[in-house]
């Protein structure tokens, strides 16, 4: 089961370049035992992510005393999530009137969606990130801590709390090789309807690998002061970067 | 819009629609219950696939699922359906369609003739007729063959797309993945990154690296980067060097809307990848993803199941002739196809139906985390496949895309399915792996070492062989 | 018995014996649930794979799963070790194992040669760390053939059990199934009667049918009414036409007892069947069932899984030199096997495991209506088998076992299979298909109406024919 | 989708020896369309039998005034019945009690099994034959109607009543072609831990197709009696019918 020799520096030569299983070798046509070994444990850890709960003292903890308010979505549990997109979407009835009274310019909602092992992981550095930048010149509400939550629960929510702008920081459906790579999800003028076309997204969130808690923030404020000298997201906002085609290899 | 009945076993069951028929006579799947509309009971979806059996397949011409008036796909189905390839089967019932697909007199040319004439509504309806064993049986007669720098398609042979995503577009992290995909015999279908920004610089730059490692190893397969299809007309217009024009398409035109496409954009983009005159054994420039819930995604399914929107979506693929067409069955996950049974089925049907409409019918046999299923459920999808005569699978290093996060078909799944059921690669890539020293006369696969020693001198390689 | 320990990804995961790790290493089966051994979680499962794949094989010769004192099938299973066969895999680990299995230099002859080394606790333990894909790839090298009136088991046939049976053990109706399934090209591996009765007079009747339809049709078969061993010994002795006894077997001497069997009572019944000398090809005259959970369902699986259990059966049937072993592998219910998933799996690891051991492996390719599976199901079952080349599968008219209340494959299936793998009957079959016109000379069937005029006259077909 | 005439006359024949799905035609390899609805009926209805409920009234009705007593057994509901036969086998805790002031010579048990089907359609009728042949020689207790059983059920039912024998009506597997099959499994002393060998089986109880319910009161009968006599049921009771092979055959 070990590597067999020869195959090794053409595997360390090419895994130097990306963390794809590249050069895992092969036996007849299969993959090797401990190459699938590795593959199964890395499923056997996605799917616990999948259904690990979001506990927000975890979030909280990062948060240095920002006061937070937990919602759920009409989704009541993990199964029912997974199959009821809609439902995960919606906020259950009694959390809309609560997050009424927390009138605010910016809403930022740290959920679960697909994985709470991101959410935990980089949602609160993220949010506290975003907050030491914008604080000046947006007036924040409480975190929004969500459970069960799909993307544009952030709409309703949005909505509810009379925001111009919504901030999703969201778990990914975890990958075979990252199930903790976190998404921000930008939405002008969330109201339950939007569409995607109407959001701007930025995903592989994930320090050290995907981007960084301080890049990420960065580019967040970035979008959302073009956001609201635009007074719009998602397509209508991107664009603007020339073409500059055939300027030839970088690599 | 009129209503259907059927008195079964004592119980009489009304639908309200063809539509409903449709929807109900479908095998259980979680989109179409996430849409309210399957069967409610294993009884009803019996008396709803009796009924189906027993509809004039001309119907199909008359009741339309989604109204011609609003929507452009079925207008394309209509307005460019073949009279005289429908000919043979037109005094046929949806389960004597069956049987005529079945039957041993109908070959593979009979079919051929036919498919201009069949509809994608009579593909689907036929479908839900179908066991998985039909499915394999008509399928493997339908040879749907294509041309770009290689013939993809012909019987006995499988093709990959070879798939070096990666998740920053490092160009060294994708000609990383490439090298281990050739080595395993990987990439006559196309070599396909998609990438993981909008951004076009960065997608000229890796359209480059793709064109400069093809030439540079000669090889007979063609590239593409699959990007928005306004993208690459942009990067046609900037000169950047494009084999194949990209795009996902779905089966309603509110649905292609949400996708920021229509028919006359497609047109605009087939003329401008044509005029590139790229290819050297043909001229089939299209490749087309679809997949079973993007119309119930994106709101746009008119209260159709999600399998009969899908072959509406095969409509728009065929008027452009493509050399490539892939159903990507389980990538969104469990709330359209539950678990690794939904998945094969889909598959299957997916399959058939393109094939059966004229296309030449790749799948991206994968799933995601959050679905019940893993890779014994791909193993057995992609046997399946291979015996129902599929054109190509994704080869993707070790199964795991690290940028799109779900699990796709290996290089080494594409070694097993060629092995165990005797298939070799399009015939011009078999004949440069063995110029190449990756395989032997016999096509079995070699170590590879003259051939990294040859591609050494590629400048897109740079470091990475060593 | 020691304790087991692994380290994976920061958790400590812990055994307390070699049966809860091969217990735990197993994919997910209900039977394994209801026996509450199965692995808690998917990461424990993992864990005792990878802890699985470091064990020595030799390992297996020394800590018995069912002590060696209490039970004559694990005395078997030792004292009848084939220490040369053994020798060229001794040095591996079961890792290392399933890598020589799946190795190209690993051929057929080899795996032949090393058959009587390898015990069934190392061919379940391998199986554990096989894909799908990994277990039609290994299969698939084995060719296992025996031989009575005609010879089973070479590669690129396929045979089937004609299976007709009656709830009343009618004549006419078993007449009128058989009739059914020789039109349909089935029959070759055995013409195999379940009784609804263990009434000897009955059974004896049913015997002497066979064999009067076998001889009058000339067709160069087998038959067998499945009763009990003590039954065909009592026939035997009251000279009822015998060809194969059969007898369901299972994995501890415990079990046995329940099924009312010891090897010393087969032993008996093999040799009195051989001393019949009925073959005319060879002298293969034992016929063995088994199916995991048979040993579960009569409390005597010692903790064990179900699986390996399935596999030590394999060790009683090769003392014997069967013509034919099938697992009746969706028989019991969801219990054990609880969907289609299962039961795929389970069949792929039974198929394995019988050829690896030295068996003529089919399968009874089943469900219950309790269970999760469909027809569907089915397909995708019968086609990885046939490509693992599977030796026979069973026949029975539409399906539906109208006796035994469950569904299993149909003479169409067998047709399916052969049609898209190009198999064929056995060759003294085949060849007595085309001689009675059944079938043409490429093997085609058809429509069968010159052998409905020239068996008119035996006298067992009655009015049958019309 | 018709048959095609000339397949109809052969399967006309076949059909009438037996009710297997013999001739059914084929196109290319493939069962035709009709006979594959056919099919996939039977399954529907199939399943549906498993999943059908026991409702006591339908039973009560049948006996005429005779007294039932309801029990359950430890699976909560049809999920758990068919993944845990073990507590099929077993009397939710409760019941045992109840069954305890029941005493009786001759326990009847009209239980579910997988086919509550057969049991509403046949389980009345033959106990209540049963009990016009039995009542003079049997002291039999009140019919124990019980859900959620298996055959072993019995034996802690019949502990409960002191029977020295018990008698289980229970619904088979249902097939395609007989979803309405109902077994006799007949134990002498019951107690909890008996085995299956110990018992005798009368199984396709399904007039008009199987058993009358007149044959098979009369087979119980007649199995009762030697088991009476005998002081145990099983393989020990059966046998004695001499073999005659060779005598011909009978077609
Ligand atoms: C699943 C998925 C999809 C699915 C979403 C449907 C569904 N029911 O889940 C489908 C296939 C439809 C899809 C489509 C597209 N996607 Co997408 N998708 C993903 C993926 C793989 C996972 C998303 C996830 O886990 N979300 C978390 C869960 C909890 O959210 P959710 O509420 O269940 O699902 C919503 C989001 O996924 C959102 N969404 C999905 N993709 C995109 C893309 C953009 C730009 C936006 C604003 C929103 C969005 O739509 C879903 C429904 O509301 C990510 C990869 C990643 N690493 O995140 C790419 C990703 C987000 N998608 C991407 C892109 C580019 C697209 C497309 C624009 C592709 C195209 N060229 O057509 C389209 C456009 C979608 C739209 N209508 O606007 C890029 C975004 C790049 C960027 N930074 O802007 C990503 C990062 C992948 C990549 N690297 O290429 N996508
Ligand atoms: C399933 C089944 C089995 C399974 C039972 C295991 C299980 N977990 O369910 C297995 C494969 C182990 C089995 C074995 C045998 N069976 Co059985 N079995 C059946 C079948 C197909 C369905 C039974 C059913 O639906 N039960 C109802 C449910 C609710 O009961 P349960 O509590 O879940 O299951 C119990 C009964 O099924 C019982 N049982 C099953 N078979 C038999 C046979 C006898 C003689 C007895 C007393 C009890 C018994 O054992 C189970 C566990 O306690 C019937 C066919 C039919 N039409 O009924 C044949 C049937 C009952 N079996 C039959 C026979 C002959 C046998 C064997 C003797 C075969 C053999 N030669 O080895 C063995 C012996 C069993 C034993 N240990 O005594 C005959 C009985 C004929 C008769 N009138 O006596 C039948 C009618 C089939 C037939 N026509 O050949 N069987």
């Amino acid at each position: 089961m070990a590597d067999r020799p020869d195959i090794a520096p053409l595997r360390q030569r090419l895994r130097a370049f990306t963390n794809a299983r590249v050069a895992i070798g092969r036996v007849g046509s299969s993959v090797p035992t401990a190459a699938m070994l590795e593959f199964q444990l890395a499923h056997a850890r996605a799917r616990d992510a999948v259904y690990d709960a979001l506990t927000p003292g975890a979030v909280e903890q990062g948060l240095a005393g920002w006061p937070t308010i937990s919602v759920h979505s009409a989704a009541p549990d993990r199964a029912t999530y997974l199959l009821r997109p809609d439902l995960g979407r919606r906020l259950r009835p009694e959390d809309a009137a609560r997050l009424q009274v927390e009138q605010a310019q910016l809403a930022i909602v740290i959920a679960d969606g697909l994985s709470a092992t991101a959410t935990m992981a980089h949602g609160a550095a993220l949010a506290r990130a975003m907050v030491e930048r914008l604080r000046h010149d947006w007036r924040i509400g409480p975190m929004v801590i969500a459970h069960q939550a799909r993307v544009a629960l952030g709409d309703e929510i949005g909505e509810a709390m009379g925001a111009e702008m919504v901030v999703v920081l969201i778990g990914e459906r975890p990958g075979l090789s990252a199930a903790d790579s976190l998404s921000a999800y930008l939405t002008w003028a969330p109201r339950r309807g939007r569409l995607d076309s109407e959001r701007n997204c930025i995903s592989n969130i994930r320090p050290p690998h995907g981007w960084s808690i301080a890049d990420a923030a960065d580019e967040i404020v970035r979008i959302l002061s073009r956001a609201r000298a635009a007074r719009c997201t998602g397509v209508a906002l991107a664009g603007g970067e020339a073409l500059t085609a055939g300027e030839g290899p970088a690599y | 819009m009129s209503a259907y009945r059927i008195d079964l076993a004592g119980t009489r069951y009304r639908f309200d629609s063809l539509a409903e028929v449709m929807a109900c006579a479908s095998p259980a799947r979680s989109g179409d219950e996430l849409a309210g509309i399957a069967a409610g009971s294993a009884q009803q979806r019996v008396a709803a696939r009796w009924l189906l059996a027993d509809l004039p397949l001309v119907l199909f011409l008359e009741d339309q699922l989604v109204p011609y008036e609003r929507d452009e796909v079925t207008r394309l189905i209509i307005d460019s359906h073949d009279r005289a390839g429908f000919a043979p089967i037109a005094h046929l019932t949806v389960g004597g369609f069956r049987e005529w697909l079945l039957d041993d007199a109908t070959d593979g040319a009979a079919l051929a003739s036919a498919a201009g004439g069949i509809t994608p509504e009579m593909a689907a309806a036929v479908s839900k007729l179908m066991r998985n064993q039909d499915l394999v049986i008509a399928a493997r007669k339908i040879e749907n063959v294509t041309r770009f720098r290689n013939t993809i398609g012909l019987r006995g042979r499988l093709s990959t797309r070879l798939q070096p995503n990666h998740p920053t577009d490092d160009p060294q992290g994708v000609a990383a993945s490439i090298l281990d995909g050739l080595l395993m015999g990987s990439g006559d279908a196309v070599i396909g990154i998609n990438p993981a920004t909008d951004d076009l610089p960065t997608i000229a730059r890796l359209l480059t690296l793709l064109d400069d490692l093809r030439m540079g190893m000669d090889m007979p397969t063609q590239t593409c980067v699959l990007t928005h299809v306004t993208n690459t007309l942009a990067l046609i217009g900037a000169g950047a060097p494009v084999d194949l024009c990209f795009q996902s398409i779905a089966g309603t035109q509110t649905a292609n809307r949400g996708f920021g496409i229509s028919l006359a954009l497609l047109d605009e983009a087939h003329d401008a990848t044509q005029a590139l005159a790229r290819g050297t054994v043909g001229q089939n420039v299209m490749y087309f993803e679809t997949g079973q819930g993007s119309c119930l995604s994106s709101n746009a399914h008119h209260g159709v199941d999600q399998q009969t929107l899908e072959c509406r979506a095969y409509a728009v693929a065929r008027r452009y002739c493509p050399l490539l067409v892939n159903s990507v069955v389980g990538f969104i996950g469990p709330e359209y196809l539950y678990d690794g049974k939904q998945i094969l089925r889909a598959a299957l049907e997916d399959h058939f139906c393109g094939k059966l409409l004229g296309l030449p019918m790749g799948l991206d046999i994968c799933y995601t985390n959050h679905a019940e299923a893993d890779q014994d459920d791909m193993d057995t999808i992609a046997t399946m496949l291979g015996v129902a005569g599929v054109s190509f699978i994704m080869g993707v290093p070790g199964a795991d895309d690290v940028m799109l996060g779900y699990q796709s078909t290996s290089f080494h799944d594409a070694l097993y399915l060629r092995s165990v059921l005797g298939l070799a690669p399009a015939p011009e890539f078999a004949a440069w792996l063995e110029r190449m020293g990756l395989t032997d006369p016999g096509g079995k696969l070699l170590r590879g070492d003259p051939f990294l020693a040859s591609v050494r001198s590629v400048p897109a390689l740079g470091g990475l062989c060593g």
